[in-house]
């Protein structure tokens, strides 16, 4: 077992925040790195130390081998903890680190890259006895191949990138006439996102669940699960809301999908943390959709319920440690939400913004927990994911949650940009979601055209009323400003006038 | 003072008055106390009959538009002089009821690839142009229908918010 | 049983934002009160309503009984929680309350008038069959009966106000040359306090910890505790740090503690949320102190272990619900840790600092909560306490607490005045708190002449380093403004020049 | 650039060089590469060999003094040119090595009592003035022996932070 002493985070915002908290939690020295966009980005600010590693777009420092590595030598690092997105599910870059001498916080690289493609996912699954969605792959270059192929399955179809993630490379199609440019659009997001455009084919659930099992196994064979999370409310195939426990898990079900995430981790000798997720149908059967080899955004729920700090648990795990915790130890603790804080605007379609936090206030207080990637005055630029903090609420029980999630996200105070805050607000509301009854498509069915309603007749009222005030007594400022200046002037006058006046021979 | 707001949908007629050292608002008609303090150079805290608001009123560089943060919320408000709005109105010169007939750039962004050329007839919905911003594509849909009158950008070209990416002319 | 819709916070600070917390995570109106120097505090931003009731100085605002009863009318509350501090333990307040038809959020008048007098609380408590420390009370106007009575307890003494609470009024007097004068300070203190110069002396413990059980009853005749506190660091009698549970602390031992402190409810007919302070004496044998009628400044590590929400449960028991809590509900999950950040010197004998927020910026992420009342650019006054905000960490054994506390210190970004943020992180350090082995005389003892090394050798020439790189940057940055104004006159110099050789008839 | 800088009792003699697009600063012989990033009029990020620090560096507003604000400490730091610092130490005018005579009001608040007059002399922990400041009364005590030689607020009087109270004459 070997201690690590200092860890270079290769990620920026929130996660390398997140993992510079967990560092520090235990004594371990972080290391940053940036690209010029982030010289003075929070994560550096909050590191211990920070290397610079290339130019703004990701592509020239966040996802270049050469120049992480360099930093990770350069500061006699012992490990890299790749977060998630940019090298997390980077097998080349995880066997690059083993080559090097370098513990990588993560699976192995074979592990990464046998459950990185979906079409050898969907392989190990079906050794590993869990259920399937209809789906196949096809001939790329072949599109009659494809369209029969998707005939066969029938519409709707969902195409994905065979090296996907994060909703990148995803696609719906409703029928064949829109087969051909989704594939192609669906294609080219697949090569600038992974350098991989193959997709393959899945039938489309139209009203499924997103439930996903947090596992946690270390070298000597152990495993647990930590329960599940439910983040069905999704946006472009993204989470925006999840929570745990999900609002309709039953132990048994519970207990069932545990272990089909088990089981495939020992079928792929899995090592660390890792989240299988599953589509649940209206009917509560479920589906394999894929793994995620590495930390999920939405840990935070999962830690809030159980109490495990699964960044410390994975640090343990690569030192080679075996596990402390045993399936019993794990049990639910309240419930926890989180909200994703992205700088998007919901009625754009969710489209990303950019700009400065000229105010930025967090949320705080009993139960409210948030993992920020920025401070005030912060700058979102545009080259990395809107994505900019999560919060993250506990409560003793889901109302308890929502309460409280509906109090701090009045709470959080920005200005600068748009967010997806008051989307999360509405959604607090919304009688669906807080009887449980959710899917993956909840924003499409209860916000139809992104219409949120964000603003009610009383707040356009009071806001119309703020705006008046305040040009108001700017105005009145000003007219003080130049009357008070106009009496200075009529005082010179006066002034000069009798002065003239003595000039002149007068007496006063 | 007498102010014509609007937000949205809605119109505000709004007079202020500041008497022994109190401001008065009156909104439609109803009259509101008002106590506000500024925090910084845009934030205040005001107090609207008693109810307390954080506010962050922005100008926006041009003409009568404002943003105003408050509660978790961007709102855009435009705001005027009573009586100069009313003028206007006459005259049939109310700038915000024009149909928007550019396209902006809705973020900085590379563009892509445009769905439409010059001459094109586009419907509600339509695809109009991809822009990749923050990793993800983006397809611009046109608001309305309408003929493209010009295109301003091309393909590969890096735009900033705001920036003029086409023209229309009204399909009528 | 009456729902309260709408409560007055007749407080200000970090306590009045707890307050207002609370209220919006169970949808009830909050109003906020504010004095003229609080007109823009961060609990009057926070509120959903404020009110102004009078002049800076609290005996012409916060404490103004008329003020807070006229502020409650004014805007229809049904309820006036009073925090702790000002009107909190004043009995006549309470009264005033029920005769206005006003739910006070708090016990009885009767309850609070007795236990608020140490001396009334003293019988009680003998009632109740509660150890007491060995101490008496006299006439006040005979300082020979005073110096006689201390005389037969034995010095050290300590003198305590009999109206008192937060170690206002209270003086330890360590030999008999002293008692005179130590007895007037603390009855002044006393006077401009609580306007009740009263004072009783008592055996001073040497070494004791305080070590406090959260009690909590209802109008039913139910009542509960919620563990133990331990708050033995302290300054000046008052608290700096506390945690949750006492690393001292026995099954046995709380068992014992917490039917003790339930008794006295008993015999008091407590209702709401209370706290019974004891001394525990190096052999593990406890001493009542008195009972705090209020909610406790460090509520907050017993809600983090308990995950009950105190204010929650004061403002049900306020409308009457019987409590839903039984004693085998309240577990103990984890570890949870206090530390008061206030405006202060610490090496200046925690002298109180005024000032104004340049930056502020909270701690966050796993395992850490806030309780502030002020927030960036706010202006600490001078008119009130120095206690700022409240910075509690969880974590699942005091161990991870420890460690979390020392991250989440250095994280808080404060400049502007001083804090007591640098003296909790050294306490972190100290190897007898690490251990637990604590008690009241922890700072005396390991800090004689406060003198807490805040700054490592190592610090030092790093701060010097950041000085001297600022002013390096702000000296060139003028130098090359000049140098650039310069540049521009002589191009104005050549330009003329050259104009000038035009108009000699030159040719260029 | 070369500094003399004081922090409590250490002092450094720091050299800061610009070169090739980087600050190069020696410390007591110790190189070390520094990047430094404004936050705003007074705060920094700066990496001094790669080590990550966020400060906050105020002047005073007298000669020479500073604050800097690290790590949740508030550091009083003297800083001037080394040079000068040099001739200064030679013509014996360190400054910061003067035994301080006088009594300044270390906080703002009331003055409620005093327990010294003009002409006592006083040990080293004797109360001298009580000031009552956020609802505590504060029993200021001499940091040395010395004798009082006058005092210049009364009680009942308000003073602010740095006022004047009492001056000593050394007891020697």
């Amino acid at each position: 077992m070997k201690k690590i002493k200092k860890i270079l985070i290769a990620n920026r915002g929130e996660i390398a925040v997140r993992i510079i908290r967990a560092c520090r939690d235990i004594g371990i020295t972080s290391v940053a790195v940036f690209s010029d966009a982030d010289a003075s980005a929070y994560h550096v600010r909050m590191a211990d130390e920070a290397y610079h590693i290339g130019a703004s777009p990701s592509s020239e420092s966040y996802l270049v081998h050469d120049n992480i590595i360099k930093a990770t030598k350069d500061s006699g690092s012992d490990a890299i903890h790749p977060g998630y997105g940019f090298l997390a599910e980077n097998a080349t870059f995880a066997q690059r680190c083993i080559d090097e001498n370098i513990i990588f916080i993560g699976p192995k690289p074979e592990t990464i890259a046998l459950l990185g493609d979906k079409l050898e996912a969907r392989k190990v699954a079906i050794a590993s006895d869990m259920p399937l969605v209809p789906g196949c792959e096809f001939d790329n270059e072949n599109m009659e191949d494809a369209l029969s192929k998707a005939s066969e399955i029938g519409y709707p179809i969902l195409i994905k990138a065979a090296a996907g993630g994060g909703g990148k490379g995803m696609r719906v199609v409703d029928k064949p006439e829109d087969f051909k440019e989704s594939l192609k659009r669906a294609s080219s997001e697949a090569i600038s996102a992974f350098g991989d455009g193959r997709v393959y084919i899945e039938k489309y659930l139209l009203r499924p669940r997103h439930i996903e099992i947090q596992i946690l196994t270390d070298q000597h064979g152990n495993g647990i699960h930590l329960n599940e999370r439910e983040c069905s409310i999704q946006r472009r195939h993204q989470k925006l809301i999840e929570e745990s426990p999900s609002p309709v898990m039953t132990p048994e079900l519970r207990k069932k999908m545990g272990d089909a995430a088990l089981r495939i981790c020992k079928e792929t000798n899995y090592v660390g943390a890792g989240t299988v997720e599953f589509m649940v149908d209206e009917d509560m059967s479920f589906f394999f959709l894929e793994v995620n080899t590495r930390l999920q955004v939405e840990h935070p729920v999962t830690e809030l319920v159980t109490g495990v700090d699964l960044v410390k648990e994975q640090i343990a795990v690569a030192e080679g440690a075996k596990l402390t915790l045993a399936q019993d130890d794990i049990g639910i603790n309240g419930h926890a939400i989180e909200c994703r804080i992205c700088a998007e605007d919901p009625q754009q379609n969710f489209m990303p913004c950019t700009g400065t936090l000229n105010n930025y206030r967090l949320p705080a207080g009993p139960g409210v927990r948030v993992d920020s990637g920025v401070v005030i005055y912060s700058e979102v630029p545009i080259y990395y994911d809107p994505m900019i903090a999560k919060m993250v609420v506990w409560g003793k029980d889901r109302t308890e949650a929502i309460e409280r999630c509906k109090r701090a996200l009045e709470e959080y105070r920005v200005s600068g940009l748009k967010t997806t805050i008051g989307f999360c607000r509405v959604v607090m509301d919304n009688k669906k979601f807080v009887s449980g009854d959710i899917s993956t498509a909840f924003i499409n069915e209860e916000y139809p055209n992104h219409n949120f309603v964000l603003l009610s007749d009383e707040l356009k009222e009071q806001a119309a009323l703020a705006v008046a005030v305040d040009t108001f007594i700017n105005e009145r400022k000003i007219r003080l400003d130049e009357e008070s200046n106009q009496n200075k002037k009529s005082e010179w006058k006066n002034h000069y006038r009798k002065q003239a006046v003595k000039r002149l021979g007068g007496n006063s | 003072m007498r102010y014509s707001v609007k937000i949205e949908d809605k119109e505000f007629d709004i007079h202020i008055e500041y008497k022994s050292e109190k401001y008065i608002a009156t909104i439609d008609g109803k009259e509101v106390l008002v106590d506000s303090h500024k925090l910084g150079e845009s934030r205040s805290i005001m107090l609207l009959n008693n109810k307390s608001f954080e506010v962050d009123v922005r100008s926006n560089g041009y003409d009568n538009s404002k943003t105003v943060f408050v509660l978790g919320q961007e709102i855009p408000v435009e705001i005027e002089n009573y009586n100069l709005a009313q003028l206007k109105k006459k005259a049939g010169m109310s700038s915000s009821t024009k149909m928007d007939l550019t396209l902006k750039a809705p973020m900085p962004g590379l563009i892509l690839e445009f769905k439409v050329s010059v001459g094109d007839s586009v419907k509600k919905g339509d695809p109009l142009v991809i822009i990749e911003a923050m990793k993800m594509e983006n397809v611009i849909k046109a608001a309305g229908d309408a003929v493209v009158k010009s295109i301003s950008a091309e393909s590969g070209q890096s735009v900033e918010k705001g920036d003029l990416i086409l023209e229309f002319e009204s399909d009528e």
